[in-house]
């Protein structure tokens, strides 16, 4: 018996154990966005409706999309059709991308505005409105470096998909990131309807 | 830890404190002795195999689960009651505002005066609202048992009532930087007839003014009048002096500079020290105490009248020399040489206490001597309260320079 | 040690439940323009809590795993709603 | 000096040999001796840094440094003594020498992630002490990092919590590394009816670890964003509360202390049976209560904040919830006692450990209770008392527990034992020095001291005098139990598999270990932990 041997329901079990990590990382923020919502409901809303709906709303779409695409590459893997678990993950990358890109044009048009950490037109707006974008940003902004955590994971286990490392007997690895992306997509459903949809 | 008899405070404290520690040392007696005979009594040079294989008892764990349960379930709600007691404060309390800042406390009482110690008269309840102007600290009092932090961008309070007269130590018990352990003051219980007269307003000419202003902001807790080095720049004859600045270059102290050193202090450091003093701004000093200050600092209020009393002689003539020296040899009463950087021990309150001689505690002992004398010399003294202020700051000054 | 494999999910299921995520986010986003005053929040997490329910039960095959990713999971959330709940209890009062 | 045997076991055997063999190695035994190393030595420099601190309070006013650098000085003590000691001191030292074996397990779950938390915990450390050398100077703020000061000082304060960050994520891989493991690596016949006392508070703990750490991670990040983005979460002039700083801290910050007690109290359940040769008292209430102690202690962090200008209800709430925690410590205490009782005791150097962390963490957990009682707790809170309090829980609790798990597994480690007179006398000098040392510390803080004081009032001298006596008989005990410790492992006596007739699996293998642990079978486990029946203790 090797030393390391294989043990696929313990390697799950660790995978989601790190996402409860991962969950109590962003509660942080969502801890600090209840009380600030307690503190300024009023200023909230205003904020929120700076906010551009469209954008978040389709990237909404797409993050729930790209959730789909990584599940199904999984079904795909496990009934040994290889190639169509491929084109699974790299329609699930270029979904990725496509929010990444979506959310810099987004970004850009806010900064434009004037609307960014430590900026001076947000100072005058307020402290309920300045606390509304920090943590919009932060939250965004974690949430974003996670999309591509993930992203690059899936493109990792693709390319030893690609090389039969990951095969329809041992596919941990392709659950594993799959798992990760889903948790992408879990907080986006918290943080969507939180930030864009307050009124 | 000033013993307080009925302070209403104080015994909510420590009623819980003794009955809480109380319990604990019965309770670790008890572990302890039981502990300590078992080990002896089973030591393995006597009981080489053991006598029994109980794994567990029901009923005994269940009596020693639900017996700490109640003792503690007691403690809480005592603990809970007297906290009450903690918050809310009686009616009619005099109302004094403490702000606080690195490294100094200010007291605003309703009629608009300010103090850097909490002068309050015995008897009546003190409601003392707390403000911060920088980051967290906590206004801890041990005599009375209270503390609160103070939070920048929140109001918090604490209440307490001097049942006698006394000074009772003030600490920062929240940790806020280099001058932590610097940012005490005192409560000052008086009489309802001394309270009364503190609160007369007093006539102050230009350079009380500046000392006053700095007095009650706390610039002296960092930085020294007579010369010593501390975690901040003495100010200790500045006028025209050069300093180094962090960060490079030279500059000559004048008033421009004071001004900008109060109002943006880290701009321009002095070479040796960290930027950590806070900026004061119109609300916290105005433009005619800040002018006060600077005069002060610079010597122009105090020139013109210095010169005019002649602090030696007048020494000499009310007879202070026969029985305090000039050389160092101390018989009945301390001698003057090397006053002004001297730490005594006084009796304050009954209770020894080291303080460094500073204006404030000459300024009282020339006109009051025997209130807080240095141990171990008599009463004797007599007031010197016959001279004129501006003879008895000039003594002061004169002093505190031997 | 028991190592469970899970049969593979049929396309069909995960297609379902995709479209089941998308109605629920034009509902929130409709629901969301009417004025329901402090219930709009609390009608929008109850649907993100059951957007996320089948994403964690389908997508993520919580369905199929054993009792003890499930209690793993409820203990996780316990421990989530004491954090940010118990915060409350100085923040309302305070 | 061993005359019988060249056997070295794990030490020699490797894949790879030389320093790579340990630096690339990923069996949990490498590991562990590799974090023991790194532990100790942090550990000796955080004791210097405390020496240096009693010697500055000897007298009031300046004595051996300026203010600046003794606030730097308590600070970078506190970092290194939680965040580089005492946190992974049991759990990752000894959690991963000895858990896997306890339970008949090769390895852990997922070596490679051991290895990798290793390495994090290396970099946090290196970063650690970066942060006192370069920058604006060694970070001033205390451990707690509190706002709104952390965010002005001008100290290196992003390095220091970004090292605590990656420290964190150690302490979160060696966490799920452990759930797993225990879950699902456990040898046949292992069942949890089965495990070691010491396997459950592991357990317990690596929840803890999993489910808390993380928001000290987020919270430490947003200090950093504040610092260098002016966020301003936390700041009151932007809509910020500082408060709630406190919150996020101690929301892991409580729970953290019971990663530091957990797996002391599970030391101290296996060493007591061992030498009172009979069963652990009350095993399932022992068990449990390791698992309600966890849970619980994510219920009260607040009770750090009464004087903070928190709610008075929440006051309310976590006295009373405080007090419920008080529970299973009590219980566990009592339980320890009772298996003493018609034992057969021997008085072996980590039985005598044990029982001062018995002494000494009953007096830690007694004082903690005035501390929870709302209105003591306002006189105490933020002075020495408090100080007192926890050096009493973490360094008479955790840190003896500490010195009894390195007497009573080295030998099964090293293959050699130790001196045990000597060991003896350091243990006497530790007990006397650590007692008089903490409690004038809580004394001075009764009397009204506030903690992270550099200088104070003359009546506050004498206890002071005494705390600082106390720290060098201390610091004579510490040097003599290490160079006891040290030469024992170098050139000691050989010992045989079981010195101290124990019953737990680890003793059932040669001293050292081998490499596979087992050797070609697995294990399979038919008696319980503490059934020593028929158990003989080797001639050593």
């Amino acid at each position: 018996m090797s030393i390391e041997h294989r043990d696929d329901t313990g390697a799950r079990f660790g995978m989601w154990l790190f996402l409860y990590t991962e969950v109590i990382l962003f509660s942080g923020l969502f801890i600090i966005y209840a009380v600030s919502l307690t503190n300024y409901p009023a200023e909230f809303s205003q904020a929120s409706n700076k906010l551009n709906v469209y954008f978040g709303g389709a990237n909404t779409i797409v993050l729930l999309t790209s959730s789909l695409t990584i599940a199904l590459a999984i079904s795909a893997i496990q009934m040994g059709r290889k190639k169509q678990c491929l084109q699974l993950c790299w329609v699930t990358i270029a979904l990725a991308i496509v929010f990444l890109i979506n959310k810099y044009f987004e970004w850009s048009a806010e900064i434009s505005h004037g609307i960014y950490p430590g900026s001076e037109h947000l100072a005058e707006m307020g402290a309920g409105i300045t606390v509304f974008f920090n943590l919009y940003y932060f939250t965004a902004g974690l949430h974003g470096l996670h999309v591509l955590i993930g992203a690059t994971l899936i493109a990792v286990v693709a390319v030893m998909t690609a090389k039969d490392k990951v095969t329809s007997d041992r596919y941990t690895l392709l659950e594993n990131s799959a798992l990760y992306w889903h948790l992408v997509d879990l907080v986006w459903i918290f943080l969507f309807p939180l930030y864009y949809l307050i009124l | 830890m000033n013993a307080l008899a009925n302070n209403p405070t104080a015994q909510a404290v420590d009623n819980v404190l003794i009955y809480i520690f109380g319990f604990s040392l019965i309770l670790l007696l008890g572990i302890t002795v039981v502990t300590v005979w078992l080990v002896i009594k089973y030591h393995r040079s006597k009981h080489p195999e053991p006598t029994s294989e109980v794994s567990h008892s029901i009923l005994l764990e269940t009596i020693w689960t639900l017996l700490p349960t109640l003792i503690v379930l007691t403690m809480f709600w005592y603990g809970w009651t007297n906290y009450t007691g903690l918050r809310e404060v009686p009616e009619g309390a005099l109302e004094v505002k403490a702000t606080a800042r690195m490294w100094s406390w200010t007291f605003e009482y309703p009629d608009g005066q300010r103090a850097s110690k909490l002068y309050v008269p015995v008897g009546k309840p003190i409601k003392v609202q707390l403000i911060s102007t920088d980051v967290l600290h906590s206004f801890f009092a041990p005599a009375f048992r209270i503390k609160r932090d103070t939070v920048p961008g929140m109001e918090t309070y604490i209440w307490f009532e001097a049942t006698e007269p006394g000074s009772y130590d003030i600490f920062c018990a929240e940790y806020c930087g280099v001058g932590h352990a610097d940012m005490t003051t005192s409560i000052e219980a008086l009489n309802e007839a001394d309270f009364a007269a503190w609160q007369q307003p007093k006539a102050t000419g230009g350079e009380a003014r500046g000392l006053a202003v700095m007095n009650e902001l706390g610039c002296v807790g960092c930085h020294s009048l007579d010369g010593s080095e501390g975690i901040a720049p003495s100010l200790f004859q500045l006028a025209g002096q050069k300093r180094n600045l962090a960060s490079g270059g030279e500059i000559t102290i004048n008033a421009e500079y004071l001004k900008r050193a109060i109002r943006d202090p880290n701009a321009e450091v002095v070479a040796g020290y960290d930027p950590m003093m806070p900026a004061y701004d119109e609300n916290t000093m105005n433009d005619a105490d800040l002018q006060a200050v600077v005069d002060y600092l610079l010597g122009k209020v105090q020139k013109p009248v210095a010169p005019k009393i002649d602090a030696r002689a007048l020494l000499e003539n009310n007879g202070c020399i026969g029985c305090h020296s000039n050389d160092g040899s101390e018989s009945i009463a301390p001698t003057f040489k090397g006053l002004g950087s001297r730490q005594v021990t006084i009796i304050r309150d009954n209770e020894e206490k080291t303080i460094k001689v500073d204006a404030a505690y000459l300024r009282q002992a020339l006109l009051n001597p025997n209130k807080e004398l240095v141990k171990g010399f008599p009463a004797i003294m007599p007031s010197a309260d016959y001279l004129s202020d501006e003879e008895i700051d000039a003594l002061v000054q004169y002093l505190l320079q031997q | 040690m028991s190592e469970e494999k899970h049969a593979p999910v049929p396309y069909r299921t995960f297609i379902n439940i995709w479209l089941a995520l998308i109605g629920l986010t034009v509902v929130t986003v409709v629901v969301s323009r009417f004025d329901l005053g402090a219930l709009n929040i609390w009608v929008a997490l109850l649907v993100a809590s059951v957007k996320s329910s089948l994403v964690i039960f389908f997508f993520m095959h919580l369905r199929q795993e054993s009792k003890l990713f499930k209690i793993g999971l409820l203990v996780m959330l316990t421990i989530l709603a004491i954090f940010i709940g118990m915060t409350f209890f100085d923040v309302l009062y305070r | 000096m061993s005359q019988t045997s060249t056997y070295t076991g794990f030490w020699k055997e490797s894949p790879r040999s030389g320093i790579l063999g340990w630096l690339l190695s990923t069996d949990h035994k490498r590991i562990g001796i590799m974090y023991l190393g790194c532990i100790v030595t942090m550990f000796l420099v955080a004791v210097c840094l405390g020496l240096a601190i009693r010697l500055e309070l000897i007298a009031p006013g300046p004595t051996i440094m300026g203010p600046q650098t003794y606030n730097a000085t308590f600070t970078v003590h506190g970092i290194i003594m939680i965040f580089l000691f005492i946190i992974p001191s049991i759990p990752a030292a000894f959690g991963n020498l000895i858990m896997p074996i306890q339970i008949g397990a090769r390895d852990v779950s997922f070596p490679k992630l051991n290895l990798l938390s290793w390495y994090f915990y290396v970099i946090g450390a290196i970063l650690a002490l970066l942060a006192i050398f370069s920058g604006g100077g060694a970070p001033d703020t205390g451990w707690t990092f509190y706002v709104p000061f952390s965010t002005q000082t001008t100290t290196n304060v992003n390095l220091a919590a970004f090292a605590a960050f990656m420290l964190g994520f150690s302490s979160i891989l060696t966490g799920i590394n452990f759930v797993t493991t225990i879950h699902r690596l456990r040898a046949e016949g292992m069942g949890w009816g089965r495990l070691p006392l010491f396997v459950w508070t592991l357990y317990a703990t690596a929840w803890i670890q999993v489910l808390a750490t993380p928001m000290l991670g987020i919270t430490l990040v947003l200090v950093i964003l504040e610092r260098t983005f002016g966020a301003g979460l936390f700041d009151a002039a932007r809509g910020g509360d500082p408060i709630l700083f406190q919150h996020l801290f101690w929301i892991y910050s409580h729970p953290a202390v019971y990663i530091m007690i957990l797996p002391g109290m599970g030391v101290i359940s296996e060493v007591i049976p061992t030498f009172a040769r009979k069963p652990l008292f009350g095993y399932w209430a022992m068990a449990l209560s390791s698992l309600a102690i966890a849970f619980a202690g994510s219920l009260v962090w607040a009770h750090h904040m009464y004087a903070s200008g928190m709610s008075d209800f929440a006051v309310l709430v976590f006295s009373f919830l405080t007090f419920i925690v008080a529970i299973p410590s009590a219980i566990k205490i009592f339980n320890w006692i009772s298996t003493l009782y018609k034992g057969s005791i021997q008085l072996a150097p980590p039985m005598l450990h044990s029982l001062a962390f018995i002494f000494n963490f009953a007096i830690g957990g007694l004082g903690g209770l005035a501390l929870g009682a709302a209105a003591a707790d306002i006189h105490l809170h933020d002075t020495t008392f408090v100080v007192g309090h926890f050096h009493y829980t973490m360094f008479g609790g955790t840190g003896f527990a500490f010195f009894a798990a390195l007497h009573y597994w080295l030998p099964k480690f090293t293959g050699r034992m130790y001196q045990h007179k000597p060991a003896l006398v350091a243990w006497a000098l530790l007990f006397v020095g650590f007692n008089i040392t903490y409690m004038s510390m809580q004394a001075v803080g009764i009397q009204g001291m506030p903690r992270r004081y550099y200088d104070y009032l003359p009546e506050f001298t004498t206890l002071n005098q005494v705390a600082t006596f106390g720290s060098w008989i201390l610091a004579v005990g510490l040097v003599m139990m290490f160079v006891n410790l040290f030469l024992g492992c170098r050139a000691g006596d050989p010992v045989g598999k079981n010195p101290w007739g124990a019953a737990t699996l680890e003793w059932d293998i040669p001293s050292p270990p081998p490499m596979d642990n087992f050797g070609p079978k697995d294990p399979v486990v038919s008696k319980g932990p503490y059934d020593y029946k028929g158990v003989v203790a080797d001639e050593y």
